[in-house]
């Protein structure tokens, strides 16, 4: 092999004593895609932050292009040629796409002023290589999960830099831009750049990758040649032991109509919702980005209001004004955006997993904090949430961990109705398999579960019937055995109409 | 850098609790050093009765603030709930019920800013600055500019008595201290005032009623106010219609010397005790040591920079 | 300049200095309260005794603690400029307690044992002002009366003494009352307003000097001819009225108080007998 | 579907920037109403000629609360460095250089604020809080407690003089406006302001030096409180120790009444300048229309709450 790109040897890392990081190294050659690989928790976005700039390294040694490098800031990273996509999305929603995607490197004429019209093209460039159609002028924060990912690869497609880490670029990408996204680093591949890999979809790694790097407990496990590798093997090294199933089954036990829902419409967003899932029953909604499943269950949920419609909920109207009211309805919301939505990150892992449930933890108004201790902590370990005990705050938990713990908050509530938004975006294979498990068990409870997933082949794996939106209607339902990925994305895509 | 900021999050309960008491001890050791009255027990329980008018204004705040809010109209709604007190006193009414009447005036006043910022969606330091100015206006109004005297002991006892030698305001202010410490810590309220200043979205779709608590911490901020305005207006036998102006400034300052982000979300009350030590500490000790007053402006700015500077170096 | 007394100064207290006098002041904010400090302060070092001051900065609450913290200090006696008449009794009682005399000066005290007072009288001073406006102005006129801050009993007291004057004369009326905070930026706009709508104006009285200084830009500005009075005669109003640019200052003295205050203060600490009240005349400041 | 996108679009800014000026229309037609001087065209440049000094410093102010920050020490350093020009006029400087001198003192005052708050790590609260303290203390040092006169008519020209009909700190305040415009709107340094704002790490991940950017934001607030401080000691022909007292309140609710968040992120300087206006034609009006001063603040208090109320409903 050629001169490497990138090398790092011995790094190591701890946080206030936590060592999160052994002695670990790592290389890249040019015009490789190398899979960095782990449970949750392992430590990989940890190091790349400090080949980031973002974390400095307790202990080890970094090359660059053959020479060693101290790398003290983002800034400094950038200017070595390193481009990083990270794991949890910095953007700035109040600025346009193009604004954030040449922050600190904007175009000016020599009196300082910016060049709009330059900034405007460069970015459409970017954009429109990979193939989204997102209006540079418009604000971030007026986009979806996935747009903004899109944003942030054109982003650092425009860097045009020499060592390129995707830390969990498809967790919010549905098929088409994932597609695309392959594309773009086929191309750089051929361009001799460097990529490093991140991710818990496996056929992606095993598609795209020429190497894979496992860490486990922030310890170097080995590096393989992907071809000479299969998933058993990954699995093996990643967790120390074999995953039985994928996707576990379940007995099937289903019960009356638990949740019926009646043209929910929302002006501009969605029209004519109708849908019915049974206790013990698990209804899949695929559907591009941006068709509006999440719109759905911020409906069902009370974050907006319905402009028409009804929902029952076990042959029983309600009416849903707020979240608290779906919440006393019996409805959990499991929502796609963890850090914005989901979690508190500045407090403990006890509080938010207790913040729903305060109501049942209280005793003539004063809460029982050895209950709710005893309690989060079953969760914590029921949910295999790595954290250094559930006084850790949220927000410094690896982002699986994260995901974990906004799933564990509704458990203990008992709802008859759980809807999971992107429930498994950024988990890793084992605690995939845990949180399918934990699904099963609470349909097989007589829970009516709403699973709304961009990952197609856990939609079709674990759902009994699938619902397909399209531009904020319901262009296509499946029952588990006519469902086929084909089928799905033709529907998702416009072309298949309704058979009623 | 941001490791150090991170690498903090890990343990934040000890390293939080541990600064601003370092600050203090470093002042009250400084003061005790160059004065010879500083530690004298008469001057330590002159220096408690001295901060527990603004140590309950700020435990109040820190409600507020935890939330991620503020409260500008804490100094005015002293100063209301205080003339009201006395005006109803001065009108013969019996003195507990006075009392009762102008804690209930206050709350009602704090209501009414969490109702602006709850329902109102009005950014809290517009809302309270606004009420700020309109409760002062009422004060001035209801008094006609001039302060109200009343005569009864029982209400002045509550500013000036003692029990046990220890002076009533400190009693107020040990037992409020320890039941907002209870209430904060204990109570599904105190955990939805933190959620809501960490995440309100996150809050609100947890099933927090996020206007119900905003309503309620800026009630209780109004309750303190009123409490500090009662014990004022017994210390000094009258209501002041000017009483109690800029105090929001020193009880932002304790709540936010003690350790509380005004991002909110992170806090505790017992930081704004020791907070509100700072600053009384600072005030009596510039005097006892006969600072002029022009030079204790610089120093007492120092001083709290110092403390807060402090306390962030030694978190490297 | 104006010093700081360090701590080491404290500490080695020349022995014949054994009497030690606290003086609360209500602000210092204030170029007449400031010359008050000076003249007790040179006062003071004349007559060998050690003066401490404390700033209550307007602040009743904070009085009561200075009182409170002078009392730590173990001082002889203490002189007391009520920030508020009726709130300072609380330290003039605890000072009673301590057997420590207590004078007021400027304001007095509205409740406790006061060994003497010395002041000139606000009341007087608005009534003064108004009678030397009804005179020049020749009994006929719009006045615009300019209010310190609300609440304040300066304020309070020389707003009654020139009503007191003004109000009820037949060709006479106070066309606008306003309040500019003691300030002389609010004193300059809170004008400027008033001149927006009332065009015919003959005399201003504002409550202190600050205030009717700024009233004079604007009355300038606005390339009218005003009588202005204030009250207070600091420096700058004095050399305003000297030039003719301002009709009249009631001068307080503050001075002459400061100097009065810490005179009777060693005596009585010294056990000597004092007078109950020293009066400090006011005097109407006209061009020379 | 990007054209839908884009009228979307549109609607935020629009909205964002019709509300302030409702609310200052509506305040206009009231007054006018009321009050026959309103609309002359001598009380129009009144009221412009009133509004520069609060105006600039809400210009400067725009800057700090976009980035997130706030700026409490605005009026002391306004009062520091009017004291400081006016100090060295009557030491016999030539007036340019005072002019000069005192903007620096303003911006190294403000870049003061700025290191304690990017490298310090102070909640801008708090450090600005005990700067204001300090600043205001050692403006009484310096002049001693007592105003400082001084003889130069060039430099009174700058607060006092007209320029063809228009009032000098007219001038100053309009060229401020659009050169703080163009700034905020066309430079890399503006969009870092919004992006600091917004998103700090962002921000930072992407290479903005964020410490930079924030020094700077809080020298730019300085120079604009020196400058007002300049012009107000040029109008009032002496510099006052207690110049500037309480008019960072004044200017922060412009810069909220103008649709700016406190949060950071989002904002405009049109804004602020609509919301200086909204305050000063209602400080004009209660003038004009001779309202009791106790009822002024409880008038002043309810309008501004109607105005950000009324935007609030209109935008739903
Ligand atoms: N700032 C921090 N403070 C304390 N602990 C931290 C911090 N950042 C990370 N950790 C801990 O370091 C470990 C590694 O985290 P890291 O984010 O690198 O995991 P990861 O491999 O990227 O996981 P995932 O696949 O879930 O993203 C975790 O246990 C995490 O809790
Ligand atoms: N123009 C917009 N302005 C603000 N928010 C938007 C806009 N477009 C979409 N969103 C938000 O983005 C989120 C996702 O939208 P939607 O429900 O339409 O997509 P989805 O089918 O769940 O797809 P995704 O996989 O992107 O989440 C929703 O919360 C929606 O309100
Ligand atoms: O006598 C003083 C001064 O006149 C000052 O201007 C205001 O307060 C008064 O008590
Ligand atoms: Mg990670
Ligand atoms: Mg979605």
């Amino acid at each position: 092999m050629t001169e490497p790109l990138l090398e790092m040897k011995g790094i190591s890392k701890a946080f206030a004593g936590v060592r999160v990081l052994k002695e670990v190294s790592f290389t890249l050659a040019p015009g490789e895609v190398h899979a960095l690989m782990g449970e949750n928790g392992a430590g990989k976005s940890t190091l790349i932050k400090i080949l980031g700039g973002i974390y400095a390294k307790d202990e080890g040694r970094i090359w660059v292009d053959g020479r060693e490098r101290t790398i003290r800031s983002p800034r400094e990273a950038t200017q070595l040629g390193i481009a990083i996509i990270h794991q949890e999305l910095p953007v700035v929603p109040q600025l346009t796409v193009m604004e954030n995607m040449f922050l600190g490197r904007e175009f000016t004429y020599k009196w300082r002023s910016i060049r709009w019209n330059r900034m405007r093209e460069e970015s459409q460039k970017y954009l429109s290589q990979l193939g989204v159609r997102i209006d540079p002028d418009q604000k971030v924060g007026e986009l979806s999960v996935g747009q903004q990912q899109m944003v942030e690869i054109a982003k650092v497609l425009s860097l045009q830099a020499k060592v390129l880490v995707l830390d969990e670029p498809t967790a919010a990408l549905t098929n088409r831009e994932i597609e695309s996204l392959f594309e773009v680093v086929e191309s750089l591949k051929r361009h001799g750049v460097g990529m490093i890999y991140i991710s818990h979809r496996m056929e992606e790694v095993f598609r795209i990758s020429d190497r894979m790097t496992v860490l486990r407990d922030g310890t170097f496990v080995g590096t393989r040649e992907t071809g000479s590798t299969d998933m058993d093997q990954l699995v093996q090294m990643m967790v120390g032991r074999e995953i039985r199933e994928r996707f576990p089954r379940r007995s099937l036990r289903m019960g009356g109509e638990r949740l019926q829902v009646e043209g929910m419409t929302r002006k501009e967003k969605v029209s004519d919702i109708s849908f019915t899932i049974r206790g013990g029953e698990i209804l899949g909604l695929a559907g591009l980005m941006g068709a509006g499943r999440t719109e759905v269950a911020d409906l069902l949920f009370g974050v907006e209001r319905l402009d028409a419609g009804r929902v029952s909920i076990d042959g029983w109207p309600v009416t849903i004004r707020r979240p608290i009211d779906a919440i006393r309805a019996g409805i959990a919301y499991v929502t796609e955006n963890r850090k914005e939505q989901g979690l508190v990150l500045s407090r403990s892992v006890k509080e938010n997993l207790s913040l729903p449930n305060l109501g049942a933890l209280t005793s003539f108004g004063i809460l029982r904090r050895g209950v709710e201790k005893r309690m989060t902590e079953a969760q914590v370990k029921q949910l295999s949430v790595r954290a250094a005990d559930s006084d850790q705050e949220v927000g410094t938990l690896s982002g699986g961990n994260q995901q974990k713990v906004v799933i564990g908050k509704w458990l203990a509530a008992r709802p008859k109705v759980l809807i999971l938004d992107e429930p498994t975006r950024g988990v890793d294979i084992g605690a995939k398999a845990e949180i399918y498990r934990l699904m099963n068990r609470l349909a097989e409870e007589g829970m009516a579960i709403l699973l709304i997933s961009s990952d197609l082949p856990e939609v079709l794996e674990m759902s009994d019937r699938v619902l397909v939106m399209h531009e904020g209607r319901i262009s296509g339902v499946f029952d588990r055995d006519e469902a086929t990925q084909e089928k799905v994305m033709i529907a998702a895509s416009g072309g298949g109409k309704l058979a009623d | 850098m941001q490791t150090e900021i991170k690498t903090e999050n890990l343990k934040p309960g000890r390293v939080q609790q541990i600064g601003p008491l370092v600050g203090l001890g470093l002042i009250i050791l400084a003061l005790s050093l160059i004065s010879r009255e500083f530690l004298s027990i008469t001057n330590i329980f002159n220096v408690l009765r001295q901060i527990s008018i603004n140590a309950l204004l700020a435990f109040g705040m820190t409600f507020v603030i935890l939330t991620g809010g503020i409260d500008l109209s804490v100094g005015s709604i002293l100063a209301l709930s205080g003339a009201l007190s006395a005006g109803m006193l001065a009108g013969g009414m019996d003195p507990w019920l006075a009392v009762l009447a102008g804690l209930a005036a206050g709350t009602v006043m704090g209501a009414g800013n969490g109702v602006l910022v709850a329902k109102g969606k009005v950014a809290p330091f517009i809302a309270t600055l606004a009420t700020m100015t309109i409760f002062r206006g009422l004060t001035l109004v209801y008094t006609e500019g001039r302060p109200i005297s009343y005569d009864s002991d029982t209400f002045a006892m509550l500013g000036k008595g003692y029990f046990f030698e220890i002076p009533i305001p400190v009693i107020w202010m040990l037992v409020s201290f320890v039941i907002v410490y209870l209430i904060l810590k204990n109570t599904p309220f105190g955990r939805h005032v933190y959620a809501l200043g960490g995440n309100e979205e996150a809050a609100l779709l947890s099933g927090v009623r996020t206007d119900r608590v905003k309503i309620r911490v800026y009630a209780v901020s109004g309750l303190f106010a009123a409490l500090s305005g009662i014990i004022l207006t017994a210390r000094l036998n009258s209501a002041q219609p000017t009483a109690g102006t800029t105090y929001e400034l020193d009880a932002i300052a304790a709540v936010v010397l003690g350790g509380t982000s005004l991002a909110g979300g992170k806090g505790w009350v017992t930081g704004t005790l020791i907070g509100a030590m700072i600053i009384g500490v600072l005030d009596n000790g510039l005097n006892l040591l006969n600072v002029s007053s022009f030079y204790q402006q610089v120093v007492k700015g120092a001083v709290i920079l110092l403390a807060v500077l402090l306390d962030r170096s030694r978190k490297k | 300049g104006c010093s700081t007394e360090s701590a080491l100064e404290q500490e080695e207290k020349k022995p014949d200095q054994d009497v030690t006098i606290g003086l609360s002041i209500s602000t210092l904010n204030n170029p007449f309260f400031v010359t008050l400090r000076d003249e007790a302060k040179k006062t003071a070092e004349k007559e060998g005794v050690e003066l401490i001051v404390a700033d209550a900065q307007n602040d009743t609450a904070k009085q009561i603690n200075d009182v409170e913290d002078l009392m730590e200090k173990n001082v002889d006696l203490l002189l007391i400029n009520p920030t508020d008449s009726k709130a300072v009794s609380t330290a003039v009682e605890s000072a009673n307690q301590s057997d420590i005399p207590v004078i007021t000066i400027d304001r007095e005290a509205e409740g406790g044992k006061v060994v003497s007072h010395i002041a000139s009288d606000n009341v007087k001073g608005g009534e003064m002002a108004g009678e030397f406006i009804l005179n020049e102005i020749g009994g006929e006129g719009n006045l615009v009366e300019l209010q310190g801050i609300a609440g304040t009993s300066a304020a309070r007291d020389r707003g009654k003494g020139f009503h007191e004057a003004v109000d009820g004369k037949k060709d006479v009326k106070v066309v606008a009352s306003q309040p500019a905070g003691f300030d002389r930026a609010e004193g300059l706009k809170v004008m400027e307003n008033i001149l927006q709508s009332h065009s015919d104006i003959q005399a201003v009285f504002a409550h202190n000097d600050e205030m009717a200084l700024g009233a004079l830009q604007a009355i300038r500005s606005a390339g009218k001819d005003i009588l202005v009075v204030g009250f207070d005669a600091t420096d700058d109003a004095v050399e305003a009225v000297n030039k003719g640019e301002m009709g009249a200052t009631i001068a307080q003295k503050p001075g002459e108080i400061g100097k009065i205050a810490v005179r009777v203060a060693a005596e009585a600490a010294q056990g000597e007998k004092v007078k109950e009240f020293y009066p400090v005349q006011l005097e109407l400041i006209t061009e020379k």
